[in-house]
């Protein structure tokens, strides 16, 4: 990636701290061992910190709903109260870094009423594909549609870097689900096979909910004591249920941002599930999630010609 | 000391088959895990340790932990039922071989045995480390995470094992009684006694080991982590912390558990001081409301409050949990931090 | 005709019937002495569209060996459009189910209107014959869910 | 044999009282007479209590250890464990696994006068200890009992109130929070630690006992700070999330201590450092 970029992304960053646009910018930074981390600057001068390259595959989305991270006169929907009183204009007021595929979680949540679009700006950057440690380009990029490579302009305040107009070695999404298809052909006990030996790994850590950035509800399902839905104790059936839910309340909602998948320690492929869901949404329902910050949740909607072949 | 051949090791171990349950590291889609080996597969699906410099895994250690085998993360305790109570789970009578667990891991078991085995004994964990013989693995390739050195711990230790195995050029090992479990497995196992070449070659390896390990936790005085526990410092960095349980649930040390129920069956499972549930009671009221108070709940737990009660931290440095951080919160980092501030004069 | 799993244990199969419809058309059923298999325990509800997934999943998890919802025909909502929002759900809801390997013939939806007791009967009976059928091919030593 | 240190035994509710709109209070016989006779306890100490299929929670122990035969518990219904709990009938059979954690230092509070502060059903946590000192009350000095609820409505042990306020070796000061009187309420109104100050204890010769919500806990330890009481004559018991009550699970760790092993019975002087964090 040019370094160009990054030395722009921190001076766009120093710049809005110090004209008291913002209070936080949500960037990507390095650890001391030279992992890529979520950086949260409030500082111009800690923007030099900032980094972005290859590996940067957070989706900083995700702290837009941590009221821990953005404080309660932040982005949120809530505490308008809070947000009144402050004599400080910048306080509470965000500006995160994303890629392409980041901004449509944030247009989600955008739809959703959740972020204050008006207290946030969104610095943009053109992303050629973000690999793992290996240096592999990571499966959801591999899919990624090339619209998606830049970040949209109407839906970002700032855009740093030069527009990616290559695929970067990334196979030209044909918008197809082959990976889906190939286990819907599958037999029902194949299927059971295939996604209990997966289930059976799962530690119920919940990373794949808690990184997710559309998973910000206050009180999670998985959380409530009574009723309990599913049990927290990890078991095949347990962590089927659970899976199915997770990935149910993400229908319509889920843009493949593939957070889950990469915070996943046991492997699961969570996308595929995701991605079976946003399959059915987009043939049944003919909906794309993370496209318009307007749209409604399909599973908020109907339409007469939804299909019933199913309905007896 | 005895030179084995790993072809003979494998036999032992298929003979064990037929009577034991074994534990072993088994590969899945790229990543390690410790899993029961199928007696139908047999050792098909076990990952022999490689020796030089040829392709080494990403991680040299497994995802999960061995502790799982010991303290299951679902074990169901008994059933209670209006008409009276029925147990589900009995200690393991079954004898198990457990294969190529590396020395943090082993001496992590003897971390858990201070709380399973302590004033009261948890029969079930006191029956799995009983009828469990440990055979360890050195670690030859530490890698950038591990920080077993600065915990009393070492890529060659030999705590909680009974036999340990050092991996030698031509699929050998040098195989090392720790127990009299451990002897009594070495005699089943022919092979030339070490002589002093060998003994040598053991030392080089460990040398290079220790010193491939450059991480450092250094842990700060008593006095120091009381001084800061109000500190602001808990705020800064834990922010980026998702309260995940990945930390707590691959840690080899960490114990805490629920005790939940699925209808009329009463189970143990894991749980985690990270997660917002931990400690909210009936009515709502919470001690640990914030992200941040839970996550210093475990690095005091680990490094403070473990240690004052029993006499060792609650880590082993294996570097699981910055490993597999998804959000790489780096405990070593977070910990030298406090003796940083502390020495820059910082305020608590 | 006999609700049994191949082992002998008495099916459990739960209906979620919307008051207006459904459920009248089961009662209308009843009052008519249409025959229908007895494994199929009912759950009143205000209307399709009140059923959470949730409960579907519950009832799997708990041990039912199979779920029905059923709810007014579209237009005939008494709510307007609850079953239409159902419909959405469940579509969703029983792909999942069938993608993670569970048999779809475990999970129906239909409608059935306060008139169609025959409708009902016959909607049980294929239902009761499809779970018996799912369970009959099921592999030994794996549980509904 | 199974695992046995989370098996209960089976106990039936030979009693039901109902001491308020949300609190009841079960008199539970064990099934097993061999295990009655045997179950001993000293006040302060708890038990894990179990329905089946709903779960298992924490409640103190609130008869007397001389009272043989049966054990009693109070139960609030405040979440899922104490609603199944209240749903159920004279008869029905629970589980009971314990007894758990530390007891009263009887031996210390020997000779010394003895101030009991307790708030709404914080009360069950001292009424053992309370019944075992005023069964001997020749061993101790002057004893008061200062009880407050939100409203009278939330006094519980109704008709032990009025015998310990009939007794003339006892002071029993009763308050209820402004606004909860009624027109007959002849105690005082006001907030516990207020009243507290009010009494002016001698901070030389009391120990004081002290339970009840955390925030009054707060206020009475703060009351008690500005008398100028020895922290080590000041006893609390607390409450805290607990799963296995046998310092394993992790749940109720503050600091080095384990409520459920090293308490739930402290003096102020043990917990003082860690009150910011509980109360």
């Amino acid at each position: 990636m040019v370094t160009g970029t990054i030395a722009a992304l921190q001076k766009t960053a120093a710049d809005l701290l110090v004209k008291k646009t913002v209070d936080l910018v949500i960037g990507y930074g390095q650890s001391p061992l030279g992992d890529i981390v979520p950086l949260f600057i409030r500082k111009a001068e800690e923007a030099e910190r900032l980094q972005w390259n290859r590996h940067c595959t957070y989706n900083l989305v995700r702290y837009l709903t941590d009221r821990e991270v953005i404080g309660p006169a932040g982005v949120g929907p809530e505490d308008r109260k809070a947000d009144a009183q402050s004599k400080d204009t910048a306080a509470g007021k965000v500006a995160v870094v994303v890629k392409g595929c980041d901004l449509k979680s944030l247009v989600v949540l955008q739809s959703e009423s959740q972020v204050r679009r008006d207290r946030l700006t969104v610095i943009g950057l053109p992303c050629p594909g973000v690999t793992d440690k290996g240096g592999r380009l990571l499966a959801k990029c591999e899919s990624c549609p090339p619209e998606a490579y830049n970040p949209r302009e109407g839906l970002c305040d700032l855009v740093v870097g030069a527009p990616v107009d290559e695929t970067g070695g990334r196979p030209v999404r044909d918008g197809s689900f082959q990976e889906i298809e190939e286990i819907d052909a599958l037999e029902a006990t194949e299927r059971r096979e295939l996604w209990d030996r997966y289930f059976s790994r799962c530690l119920r850590c919940y990373a794949c909910r808690n990184v997710c950035p559309l998973c910000y509800c206050k009180e999670c399902v998985f959380d409530q004591h009574d009723p309990r839905w599913v049990s927290p104790a990890a078991g095949v059936a347990t962590n089927r249920a659970f899976h199915l839910i997770r990935a149910y309340h993400l229908a319509g909602r889920c843009v493949d941002c593939g957070e889950c998948e990469r915070a996943c320690p046991v492997g699961i492929p969570l996308r595929r599930i995701n991605r079976k869901v946003a399959k059915v949404v987009e043939e049944s329902f003919h909906f794309q999630a993370g496209l318009d910050p307007e749209a409604k949740s399909p599973l908020v909607l109907f339409s007469s010609e939804d299909p019933e072949e199913f309905i007896e | 000391m005895r030179i084995v051949e790993q072809k003979v090791l494998a036999k032992l171990v298929q003979c064990c088959l037929a009577d034991s349950e074994i534990i072993a590291p088994v590969e899945s889609e790229g990543r390690l895990y410790f899993q029961l080996l199928d007696p139908e597969q047999g050792l098909v699906e076990l990952v022999w340790p490689e020796v030089g410099d040829s392709a080494p895994p990403e991680d040299p250690l497994t995802v999960n932990s061995i502790k799982e085998f010991f303290f299951p993360r679902r074990q169901e305790l008994y059933e209670q039922r209006p008409e009276g109570i029925i147990p589900r789970t009995a200690p393991i009578e079954q004898k198990r071989l457990l294969l190529f667990a590396r020395p943090c891991e082993t001496r992590a078991l003897t971390i858990l045995d201070r709380v399973f085995l302590g004033e009261t004994q948890d029969d079930f964990y006191k029956s799995a480390r009983q009828n469990t013989t440990v055979v360890g693995l050195h670690c030859l390739r530490p890698d950038r995470y591990c920080f077993c050195t600065s915990l009393g711990g070492g890529p060659f230790g030999t705590e909680g094992m009974d036999l340990s195995l050092t991996p030698i050029a031509g699929e050998r090992f040098l195989v090392t009684p720790v127990s009299e479990k451990g002897e009594a497995l070495l005699a089943s196992l022919s092979g030339q006694e070490a002589g002093e070449a060998e003994q040598k070659a053991l030392e080089i390896l460990r040398n290079n080991a220790e010193a491939a390990i450059r991480r450092r936790i250094q842990l700060p005085e008593p006095k120091t982590m009381a001084e800061y526990f109000t500190s602001e410092y808990w705020k800064e960095v834990s922010r980026a912390c998702i309260a995940c349980g990945i930390c707590s649930y691959l840690c080899p040390t960490c114990h805490c558990f629920d005790i939940v129920d699925e209808g009329y069956l009463r189970l143990r499972c894991w749980d985690t001081c990270s997660s917002d549930t931990f400690t909210r009671m009936a009515a709502g009221e919470d001690h640990r409301k914030q992200k941040h108070t839970r996550y210093r709940q475990r690095i005091y737990h680990k490094f403070s409050y473990f240690k004052e009660n029993f006499d060792t931290h609650s880590c082993v440095g294996c570097g699981r949990c910055t490993r597999h951080c998804p959000v790489k919160i780096d405990i070593v980092e977070i910990v030298n931090g406090i003796g940083g501030l502390a020495a820059g004069g910082g305020k608590p | 005709m006999s609700g049994n799993s191949k082992n002998g244990r008495k099916l459990k199969i739960v209906g979620f019937l919307c008051n207006w419809c459904s459920y009248a058309g089961a009662d209308l059923a009843g009052v008519s002495r249409l025959q229908y298999p007895e494994e199929i325990r009912i759950i009143r509800v205000p209307c399709s569209g009140r059923i959470n997934p949730l409960l579907v999943l519950k009832c799997f998890q708990e041990g039912a060996d199979g779920v029905l919802v059923s709810g007014c025909h579209p237009g005939d909502c008494h709510y307007q459009d609850g079953n239409l929002y159902a419909r959405r759900r469940m579509l969703l809801l029983r792909s999942l189910l069938t993608y993670f390997g569970i048999d779809e013939r475990r999970f129906h939806m239909s409608w059935v209107s306060a008139s169609e007791g025959k409708k009902w009967a016959e909607t049980v009976r294929r239902l009761v014959e499809d779970v018996k059928a799912a369970d009959a091919e099921a592999k030994e030593g794996i549980p509904v869910w | 044999m199974p695992t046995q240190i989370y098996t209960p035994y089976a106990a039936r509710i030979e009693e039901l009282r109902i001491e308020t709109r949300d609190v009841k209070t079960l008199r539970l016989v064990f099934q097993d007479q061999e295990v009655g006779k045997n179950f001993s306890f000293q006040p302060g100490q708890f038990l894990e209590l179990s329905v089946p299929g709903e779960g298992e929670a924490t409640f103190c122990l609130v008869s007397s250890p001389k009272e043989r035969g049966y054990v009693e518990c109070s139960v609030k219904r405040v979440g899922l464990v104490t609603e199944a709990i209240h749903r159920l009938d004279q008869n029905a059979l629970v589980g009971l696994r314990g007894p758990y954690g530390n007891s009263f230092p009887l031996k210390n509070m020997e000779g010394r006068d003895l101030i009991f502060v307790a708030g709404g059903i914080g009360l069950a946590a001292l009424r053992s200890l309370i019944r075992v000192v005023l069964s001997r009350r020749e061993d101790f000095g002057s004893i008061r009992i200062l009880y407050g609820a939100r409203s009278v409505a939330d006094l519980v042990y109704r008709e032990e109130l009025e015998q310990w306020q009939s007794r003339k070796d006892v002071d029993t000061v009763l308050t209820v929070d402004p606004g909860g009187e009624t027109a007959e309420w002849k105690g005082k109104i006001g907030f516990v630690p207020a009243m507290l100050e009010k009494l002016n204890p001698d901070r030389h010769s009391a120990t004081v006992i002290t339970c009840g919500p955390p925030i009054m806990i707060r206020y009475v330890l703060a009351a008690l700070d500005r008398m100028g009481f020895d922290p080590q004559s000041v006893i609390t018991t607390l409450e805290m999330k607990m799963k296995c009550g046998l310092g394993h699970c992790g749940r109720c760790n503050v600091g080095p201590l384990y409520v459920c092993k090293d308490g739930p019975v402290f003096t102020y002087a043990q917990i003082k450092e860690f009150v910011e964090q509980i109360l």
